[in-house]
């Protein structure tokens, strides 16, 4: 730390709590620090700090556990969740952390207008609670009821296995009421064209989280936080944590060589060893990840799906050609795993008794043979410009699968876009015949991963990502699953979804990877999470 | 040489009142007209069928303007050129192509007249082809063999290039080309001016010979009095876009009625001794007014050592006849012949001068009109970042 | 003087409009929109249809254009879909960061590059000569994303002795009141911050000049080469002038006068975005922003960016031509 | 007087012509081909045009040259994350990250670049050429039209335009040498605008005008031809240029989708991820890129010194 | 006229040879010697490229030093100043000779005052401040004909007219009141008028000052009115030198009757035929060939070659103050004075 910052912190007497500054190595910007209009990583890693919700995941796992609520109770029918809430609680602004303040929050969420009802705004509050008061289909949500001081009743009208583990998300963080309103959260309008965040969102995030937000430099691309002193919890170790935005891997490796920073995400598995060499560590989190290779293949009328891939000996063939060993060993950091599933192991639902398609380019060829489709030519989408952490480095996937492929006799035409939107656009659209795509899970569910993908409402549309498929089976599954209240029913329906899933191969699984992030040696405490949500509260600086 | 008798012929070239003005823009939004460089204005004169007309005057006086606005290289801006009885100044497109095989131009620069990239070959063949004249590849290369022939140079010189000549080959190169589509009318530009005065002397020669073998009409521009006298009929002195003075050759040397032609005259050195010792030196005053900014009356009474009170700087000298083929414009010009009227030294014109017209005397030629960065070289351009 | 510049800000009038029609038609043309890019991966055709509606996308092209002409005229671009914020305001943070760079750029391309090139011309033939032009051309070859991870794997990491990337170490809150972060430590006496941002300066900028210092080195050895020859330096040696009078007063002043319009113009190039030198750097300018506004098609960023760019390059560009008429008397306005 | 002896004539007109300024085999040599003569007595022209040869000889022999298929994955297996093999039996320089011989990536990468520098020049150039020739031939509002076109489009920052050109053809070989040619375009109409505003105005087009010439010839057959010579030069230039901006393009992830296919620009950009472990893979491209780039500049520049009229005589 | 003074230049043998790389080494001047005198005039004349620059220069010390030899003598003052070094060079150069060039426009710094062009070299010659340069720059231009010198100080050259920027030259040259001026073609860039301006100027600044003029030209008639000696050059050699009556009156070599009968005069008859010489001086023959002019001359036989002769063409004193490199001359009636040498040549 430097010594403008001793200098400051002494007074306060507490030196031997006194951690120091950590400085973190941000890949982007974050959009701002109202966690209910975020979607992004950058924004979710800062809002994480500020912000806590009901419930949250055991650092280092995906299991749920409690937060700001103490514990929590679902009624038989799954529709009312009753929180007991933490008490002495209170948000950065001094106010209290009630029941009173949880129900303004979902009602706050509900009843979002206007532009904070673009997705670009509320994408995951959609995507779990489907709707808002005043839209057409209004979602779950029926309402929230603080029955007393320290308990929030949440009821909903639909059974979801989102909830509660989507609860964890950061979006359903629970934020001041006084502050809220103070600053005007939500409303978004601010010019016609484009939406311009609130003063709440840029400069008075108010949470109750370890951590409180101090300033952000725009243009020096920095967001200082500090320690809150008045935490519930144990307080953080670290005086003050500042994100800096560096969006070149290799700058910021530099800059971590160079000591000009502590630490960063999104480690290139080629450094992982340079790095661990030079004294790093290299903090690999479980990978909670899925990559897959998409095929165009639907099998409805009026698809515009590629005619060879709609034989599904192409797509096994395609399967049984890539060298998905090779490929984890090859091109896939260390603790990469060959994927069955679409989902990773450790999600329920997962099933062990799924068609695998082992490397077989013998059967592949054979089965093209047979379905008259030897030397098709197949245009290979993948991105540019882009590392995932279930996709390191795009290029060298795609020319060891383009390569795997053209072994066994097809034809293989590269197109290349950019990650975002060209990329994303083509391949949703359904342009790509084969592609490369992934997920990260957001939370430990597996409607999170295959629900997103193979539901009836992702892929009845002519153009949609898999072809316009018709698996009548699989979306029933699927809808079952997600609605099932029963945990251990739900557990079997996804488990039969998983298995009808790999047999039809809209995609072929490939790889469950493991992101990394690395800090300086003298940084101890930071837990790597599957879910990429570390607790940067129990940092600590050793000298 | 044939002595050609002037009067009874008819006149191949018929200039009236031409007048030629380059505008001066300048302006916030548009380009505004704020004046007129006066490079030729109101030049009358004839010349004669198989005649020599010599123009002479000082550097930027309009001559060259001049001759090119007879060949329509330059738009006249008023003013009639009639040639052979067409009005050229009314031609367009087509018909004034075909017009200027009848009169072509050397020019002063002869390197800078031929195109670098052609042989003399292709530099003599492509006046005939554009007319297509001389009729296949055959007769062109007849013709183009009895051009050289004519103007003295050998047949290997066809396959070689402009650069690869000395200056006089290389006029006789672009006389060769001037009279391959055997014009009427030759205008030529200072066409001696960039060579040694050995070599000038051959090409005069050469000009001499080619007017008697082909009938030729000549107009030759040139500063150098001298030049002039020697290959001209009749010669016109040219002052500040206007014809001061015109007059059968001999008659002019005998006799320069217009005092800038008397003080051009003396100013010529002669290589003589003897005559340089007892020339009269008539000493002009300072330099040649701005075209575009003429002295008011007669140009030349800012610099003239016999202005007058009267007259000399408000009213305009007309061009009158005094005496046979003897054009003056000069209000004094008798007084001055009979000498009447005596020079001033040129301190005292000076004087004068700034007296009654601050400065004028000594106004900067505005030749060089260096655009204020005309930017067209190509900005070098190339990645940052 | 002064109706010279007008007529050239006048000049600018169709320049700009052309460029804003150009550039609406064109970054319209583009595949995908900022509904899919702010979307992100699992937008649905409604969603994005949604999205369009919301921010008025989905009106005829003419309409949005005059709306963002109307606008235009009063600087205002309008807001970013990527940032949420006036795009001037953007602007007006991140160009200052850029002109520190640029003119740092081109103090090490100058400083460097002139001295040089007329070392080099003066010992015309001699080693410096050719190690100078061929030094010269490698800065030119050399990509400037390598250079940029080849300096600072010297400077930054090796060494340590200058900072990697940024504009600010971070442990040093500074107060903004320009955005020029040297200018702001300056005015606030902040000095450590002021000395601090210079430092973070240095690498990019030496990144960024290598191209104009390459050019400045070799029209700066040409233009010496050609003016020793001029009839006037000839002249300046037979009035038996001393050598350190005719080198500074004829011969350099002269053979400046090509090298201050490549400096322009340079000068006018660099500031119209170092993409690549302020990504690789993490620099906060305006290269950095545009190539973000390229990614998330936030046509706001580009159209006014681009723009007040051009702005600034004609500016630029006026700029030069008054100082050559105020170096080459010839040009000067009568 | 006697004068001389028809034999004493020519004895001297032989000592004449020996004394004449031009060396004796320029005679009748055309000013280009009196400029690669003097080309080829330079030694940095011809050090230029060496590098410039030995890469297209290369590049058209690579199958011969190279030692294995650039494709072929040939030690996939032996990679892994974070170890790439060095140079070893068989690869003598190594591997690339996919277990590629690098030497033959190398000298096939050669065909690519050299192909996306002349296609992308060529291209650059005509469009330019084409503005330049309209501007310079008719003028007035013709010229003002073009050269306002070509204003806006210089005002525009030259890497975001070529982003914007791959983005909007999308991304393929094409895209990438259209998108490095757009950023040449106004420099070449520029030059070739200005210079033919100076040969238009020059003696001898004003003399062809006066020989009735058409104006079609005068421009095409006089005009054009003797204003080329700094396009010539600038195109030189531009073919090191375009090979620079490739790797540029292709760092952004803007190049070539078959990655496959070796070109230096992209093995360049692509090693960046690779640079803590293996820098083989960027060093030996870019100094692939600045040796054919000092190739072509140095002939470049020459080029100019030999077409430059101050050094006709 | 010739001066009875020591003279103040002489040059002896003097040769420059351009040794430039990939090039044939030319000899450019080749053995010249003159000399002058206070308040002499001589002429050096000849066609385009025989070398008159080029000796102006080398006398100066001005030839670049890469890829020039120069030899032979230059003695100003009875010193030499071709091994002369740099800074005794720069102390004579502008102060004790001076130097006008042949284009004005051109020999002037376009971006520096002329006034500073002026009185820079009164500072670096004359121990004067400021202000006292600047009055004596005003008396110069003054003197040498500039109206209101006050104001044009501050004006650059291209504000100027031809005639001043010539007078502004002379100026300069004449600063520091130097011994010796060489005017290498000054009045060819300028109208007659204008010239005949010039040519006035320098003839009374000989007279009133006494300096000694080295006049370059290639136009007889400037010869005629202004020299007292006149060398003649051709190919890097004098291959003839008179008095100016008597060069006029009776040319000897061929080429300077050629010359003469080349030029049309204002004074002859119109119809007087020119004789040309034929040919052009690129035409010439190296001087160890034989006589360079052979080629070109019409008296030429056998022995104006080596390979006959032996030896080259010497120059040898011919008759009283004149020198000659021929050896089959002009033959003339005995000097008829007032005979146009026109007509003697033909
Ligand atoms: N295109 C033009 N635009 C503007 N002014 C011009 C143009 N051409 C010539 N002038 C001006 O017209 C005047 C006459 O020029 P012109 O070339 O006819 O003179 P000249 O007598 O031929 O001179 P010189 O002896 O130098 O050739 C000059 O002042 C010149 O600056
Ligand atoms: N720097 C040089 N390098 C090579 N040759 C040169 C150089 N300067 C002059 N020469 C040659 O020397 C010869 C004499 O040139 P010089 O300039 O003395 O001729 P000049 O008599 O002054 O001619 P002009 O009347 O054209 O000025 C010419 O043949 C010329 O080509
Ligand atoms: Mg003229
Ligand atoms: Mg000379
Ligand atoms: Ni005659």
């Amino acid at each position: 730390s430097s010594d403008r910052d001793s200098g400051e912190g002494d007074g306060e007497g507490d030196a031997a709590q006194s951690g120091g500054t950590l400085v973190f190595g941000a890949a982007g910007d974050p959009a701002m620090f109202d966690p209910a209009f975020a979607s992004d990583g950058e924004t979710f890693r800062i809002a994480r700090q500020i912000h806590e919700g009901l419930l949250t995941n055991e650092p280092g796992t995906t299991e749920l556990v409690p937060a700001l609520a103490e514990d929590w109770e679902v009624s038989e029918d799954g529709l009312e969740y009753t929180f007991n809430l933490r008490e002495d609680v209170q948000f950065h602004d001094g106010t209290d952390f009630n029941a009173e303040a949880v129900c303004f929050n979902f009602d706050r969420w509900h009843n979002f207008t206007g532009l904070a009802q673009s997705p670009s705004a509320t994408y995951y509050y959609q995507a779990v609670f489907g709707g808002f008061a005043d839209s057409e289909n209004p979602g779950i949500y029926e309402g929230c009821e603080a029955t007393d001081e320290n308990t929030a009743v949440v009821s909903f009208n639909q059974v979801t296995s989102k909830i509660p583990a989507a609860l964890s998300l950061p979006a359903f963080s629970i934020q001041s009421p006084t502050a809220l309103q103070e600053y005007d959260a939500d409303n978004l309008s601010g010019s016609e064209d484009a939406i311009t965040y609130t003063e709440y969102a840029l400069e008075h995030p108010t949470g109750t989280g370890p951590f409180k937000f101090e300033s952000w430099d725009r243009g020096n691309g920095e967001v200082t936080i500090v320690r809150n002193e008045d935490y519930w919890g144990e307080p953080a170790k670290l005086d003050e944590i500042i994100f800096r935005t560096i969006p070149e891997g290799n700058t910021r490796r530099q800059e971590l060589q160079a000591g000009t920073i502590d630490g960063y995400d999104f480690v290139s598995p080629a450094d992982y060893q340079t790095l661990e060499d030079d004294g790093f560590q290299v903090l690999v989190r479980d990978p909670f990840n899925i990559l897959y290779l998409g095929f165009n293949g639907g099998n409805v009328e009026g698809t515009q799906a590629n005619p060879a891939l709609q034989d599904p000996r192409v797509r096994q063939a395609i399967a049984h050609a890539i060298d998905r060993e090779t490929i984890v060993n090859s091109l896939l950091p260390e603790g990469s795993e060959v994927a069955t599933n679409f989902m990773p192991p450790s999600v329920d639902g997962w099933a062990d008794d799924v068609p695998t398609y082992e490397y077989d380019p013998e059967r592949a060829r054979q089965l093209l043979e047979e379905a008259g489709a030897a030397g098709t030519t197949l245009r290979f989408y993948y991105p540019t410009d882009v590392s995932r952490p279930y996709l390191p480095d795009p290029a060298a996937m795609f020319q060891v699968i383009a390569e795997d492929l053209r072994e066994v006799g097809l034809n293989i035409e590269p197109v290349a876009l950019q990650w975002n939107p060209d990329y994303l656009q083509a391949v949703q659209a359904g342009q790509a015949d084969i592609h490369l795509l992934g997920w990260t899970g957001d939370y430990n569910d597996a409607y999170n991963f295959i629900g997103t993908f193979f539901a009836e409402d992702q892929n009845n549309q002519a153009s949609a990502e898999f072809g316009a498929f018709s698996a009548p089976e699989i979306f029933a599954a699927l809808a079952q699953a997600d609605a099932a209240p029963d945990p251990s029913d739900r557990t079997d329906l996804y488990q039969e979804a998983n298995r009808l899933i790999k047999e039809f191969l809209p995609a072929v699984p490939i790889s469950h990877s493991p992101p990394a992030l690395v800090v300086a040696e003298n940084v101890q405490g930071l837990e790597p999470s599957p879910l990429t949500a570390e607790d940067f509260s129990t940092v600590t600086l050793q000298d | 040489m044939t002595a050609v008798p002037i009067a009874g012929q008819d006149d191949l070239l018929r200039v009236e009142d031409l007048k030629v003005h380059f505008p001066i823009r300048k302006g916030i939004f548009f380009d505004r007209t704020v004046g007129h460089v006066q490079a030729v204005d109101g030049v009358s004169l004839t010349v004669p069928r198989g005649a020599t007309y010599g123009l002479v005057g000082e550097s930027g006086c309009g001559k060259s303007t001049l001759g090119r606005a007879i060949l329509r290289l330059e738009e006249p801006t008023s003013g009639r050129v009639l040639f052979d009885g067409t009005d050229v100044a009314a031609l367009k497109g087509e018909p004034l192509r075909q017009m200027r095989q009848r009169m072509q131009m050397v020019f002063q620069d002869p390197l800078g007249s031929l195109d670098p990239r052609q042989n003399v070959e292709s530099l003599l063949s492509e006046p005939l082809r554009a007319h297509g004249l001389a009729g296949g590849k055959a007769g062109i290369a007849e013709k183009i063999r009895g051009l050289l022939d004519a103007v003295g140079l050998p047949s290997a010189a066809l396959r070689r290039y402009p650069h690869e000549f000395s200056g006089g080959q290389r006029q006789r190169i672009g006389i060769a080309r001037a009279v391959a589509l055997e014009p009427d009318l030759l205008i030529a530009d200072e066409p001696v001016s960039a060579l040694d005065v050995s070599v000038q002397a051959q090409v005069l020669n050469l000009l001499e010979e080619l007017q008697e073998r082909l009938g030729l009409t000549y107009l030759i521009i040139a500063h150098d009095l001298a030049v002039v006298r020697h290959i001209s009929d009749v010669v016109g002195v040219m002052y500040l876009g206007s014809l001061v003075e015109q007059a059968p050759a001999d008659d002019l040397y005998e006799q320069p009625l217009h005092p800038y032609t008397r003080a051009l005259m003396s100013a010529v050195p002669v290589p003589d001794p003897e005559i340089e010792e007892q020339r009269e030196r008539i000493l002009l005053a300072g330099d040649l007014p701005s075209p575009a900014d003429p002295p008011s009356g007669c140009r030349f009474h800012t610099r003239c050592p016999w202005r007058q009170e009267t007259r000399c700087d408000d009213e305009v000298p007309v061009l009158r006849e005094l005496g046979p083929g003897r054009l003056v414009s000069c209000h004094w010009a008798e007084e001055i012949r009979d000498g009447a009227l005596r020079p001033r030294s040129p301190e005292e014109v000076l004087h004068a001068g700034a007296a009654s017209r601050p400065g004028s005397g000594a106004h900067p030629r505005d030749d060089d009109p260096t655009p204020f960065l005309g930017r067209d070289e190509p900005l070098p351009r190339q990645e940052q970042g | 003087m002064l109706r010279f510049i007008v007529r050239r800000l006048f000049q600018l009038v169709p320049i700009l409009l052309g460029l804003s029609v150009l550039l609406f038609a064109w970054l319209r043309a583009l595949p995908g929109g900022p509904a899919q890019a702010a979307l992100g991966e699992r937008a649905t055709p409604e969603a994005i249809a949604q999205y369009n509606e919301l921010f008025g996308l989905d009106e005829p092209l003419i309409v949005q254009y005059f709306r963002f002409l109307g606008r235009a005229i009063t600087l205002d671009f309008g807001t970013s879909t990527q940032y949420g914020r006036p795009v001037t305001e953007v602007f007006l943070e991140r160009f200052p960061g850029t002109i520190e760079l640029t003119l740092l750029a081109m103090v090490f391309a100058i400083g460097v590059g002139i001295p040089l090139g007329y070392l080099a011309a003066r010992r015309h033939g001699s080693f410096l000569d050719s190690a100078s032009v061929v030094g010269s051309l490698i800065g030119v070859a050399i990509p400037v994303f390598f250079l940029a991870y080849l300096l600072r794997l010297l400077f930054a990491v090796e060494l340590g002795w200058l900072p990697g990337s940024g504009r600010q170490d971070v442990r040093i809150d500074a107060t903004r009141i320009t955005n020029f972060y040297v200018l702001d430590g300056l005015l606030t006496r902040e000095w450590d911050a002021a000395w601090d941002a210079l430092l973070h300066l240095i690498l990019p900028a030496i990144a960024l000049g290598t191209i104009p210092l390459a050019i400045i080195v070799r029209i700066t050895r040409a233009s010496v080469l050609d003016v020793v020859n001029e009839d006037y330096v000839r002249t300046a040696n037979a009035k038996g002038l001393a050598m350190a009078t005719v080198r500074r007063r004829h011969i350099v002043r002269n053979a400046l006068l090509p090298v201050s319009t490549t400096i322009g113009l340079q000068t006018g190039l660099l500031l119209s975005g170092a993409v690549l030198t302020e990504t690789v750097f993490a620099f906060g300018g305006v290269g950095l922003t545009l190539r973000d506004a390229i990614t998330y098609r936030d046509f706001a960023i580009l159209q006014g960016f681009i723009l007040m760019l051009a702005i600034v390059y004609v500016l630029v560009n006026l700029l030069v031509d008054i100082s050559y008429g105020l170096l080459d008397p010839r040009v000067r306005v009568r | 007087m006697t004068a001389l002896g028809d034999y004493k004539r020519e004895r001297i007109d032989e000592l004449a012509a020996r004394a004449g300024q031009l060396p004796e085999g320029d005679a009748g040599l055309s000013l280009t081909r009196s400029a690669v003569r003097r080309l080829r007595r330079d030694p940095v022209a011809i050090t230029g045009a060496v590098i410039v040869l030995v890469f297209l000889v290369v590049a058209a022999f690579a199958p011969l040259l190279a030692p294995r298929d650039p494709v072929t994955q040939y030690l996939l297996s032996e990679i892994r994350p974070g170890l790439i093999p060095g140079s070893q039996e068989g690869f003598p320089l190594g591997a690339d990250n996919l277990g590629r011989d690098l030497l033959s990536r190398l000298i096939y990468g050669s065909r690519q670049s050299l192909l996306i520098g002349v296609v992308s020049t060529v291209l650059g150039l005509v469009v330019g050429m084409t503005l330049g020739v309209l501007a310079g031939a008719f003028g007035g509002w013709v010229d003002t039209l073009v050269m306002r076109f070509v204003d806006i489009i210089l005002s525009i920052p030259g890497l975001l335009m070529a982003i914007t050109v791959s983005v909007l053809l999308g991304q393929n070989q094409y895209a990438l040498m259209i998108a490095i040619a757009v950023v040449q375009v106004p420099i070449f109409a520029r030059l070739l605008r200005g210079s033919m505003l100076v040969q238009r105005g020059s003696d001898y087009a004003v003399a062809a005008r006066a020989l009735g010439v058409r104006k079609s010839r005068i421009v095409f057959g006089h005009v054009l031809p003797n204003s080329l010579s700094p396009v010539i030069v600038q195109a030189t230039l531009s073919l090191a240029t375009a090979i620079i901006e490739a790797a540029a393009l292709s760092y952004l992830g803007l190049g070539d989708p078959d990655i496959a296919r070796p070109e230096w620009g992209a093995m360049l950009a692509n090693a960046q991820d690779f640079l803590s472990i293996r820098p083989a893979l960027a060093v030996w491209p870019a100094l692939c890129i600045i040796v054919v780039a000092l190739g072509f500049t140095l002939l470049g520049e020459r080029l100019r010194e030999a077409l430059d009229p101050k050094f006709r005589r | 006229m010739s001066s009875l003074q020591a003279p103040v230049l002489e040059v002896e043998d003097l040769a420059v040879r351009f040794t430039r790389r990939g090039e044939q080494p030319t000899r450019a001047v080749d053995g010249v010697s003159f000399s002058v005198a206070p308040g002499e005039t001589i002429g050096l004349v000849g066609e385009s490229g025989c070398g008159k620059s080029v000796t102006s220069l080398a006398i100066m010390g001005l030839l670049p030093r890469r890829g020039v030899e120069v030899t032979g003598s230059v003695r100003f003052d009875g010193n030499d100043l071709v091994d002369a070094p740099d800074h005794v060079l720069r102390g004579l150069r502008g102060a004790d000779m001076g130097m006008v060039f042949q284009d004005p426009l051109s020999s002037l710094n376009p971006t520096v005052p002329i006034g500073t062009q002026v009185t820079e070299v009164l500072l670096e010659h004359r121990e004067m401040s400021k202000a006292e340069a600047q009055d004596e720059a005003v008396r110069l231009l003054d003197k040498v004909g500039i109206p209101d010198p006050g104001r044009r100080l501050k004006e650059y050259p291209h504000q100027l007219s031809g005639g001043m920027r010539q007078r502004a030259l002379i100026a300069m040259a004449l600063a520091c009141s130097p011994r010796l001026l060489i005017a290498d073609e000054p009045t060819t860039a300028l109208d007659v008028t204008i010239q005949a301006q010039i040519l006035e100027l320098l003839r009374e600044l000989v007279v009133d000052a006494g300096t000694a003029l080295v006049m370059i030209t290639h136009d007889l008639g400037v010869v005629a009115g202004l020299c007292d000696r006149v060398h003649v050059m051709y190919a890097g050699k004098i291959i003839e030198t008179a008095d100016r009556r008597d060069l006029f009156a009776r040319p000897r070599q061929p080429y300077t009757g050629g010359l003469l009968a080349s030029v049309p005069r204002l004074d002859s008859a119109r119809g007087a035929p020119l004789t040309p010489i034929r040919g052009s001086a690129r035409d010439a023959i190296p001087w160890s060939e034989g006589c360079a002019f052979a080629p070109r001359c019409d008296n030429a036989q056998d022995d104006c070659l080596t390979e006959v002769s032996g030896s080259t063409v010497p120059l040898v004193p011919d008759g009283p103050g004149r020198e000659l490199r021929c050896r089959h001359p002009l033959e003339h009636p005995a000097a008829p004075s007032g005979a146009t040498a026109h007509g003697a040549a033909r």
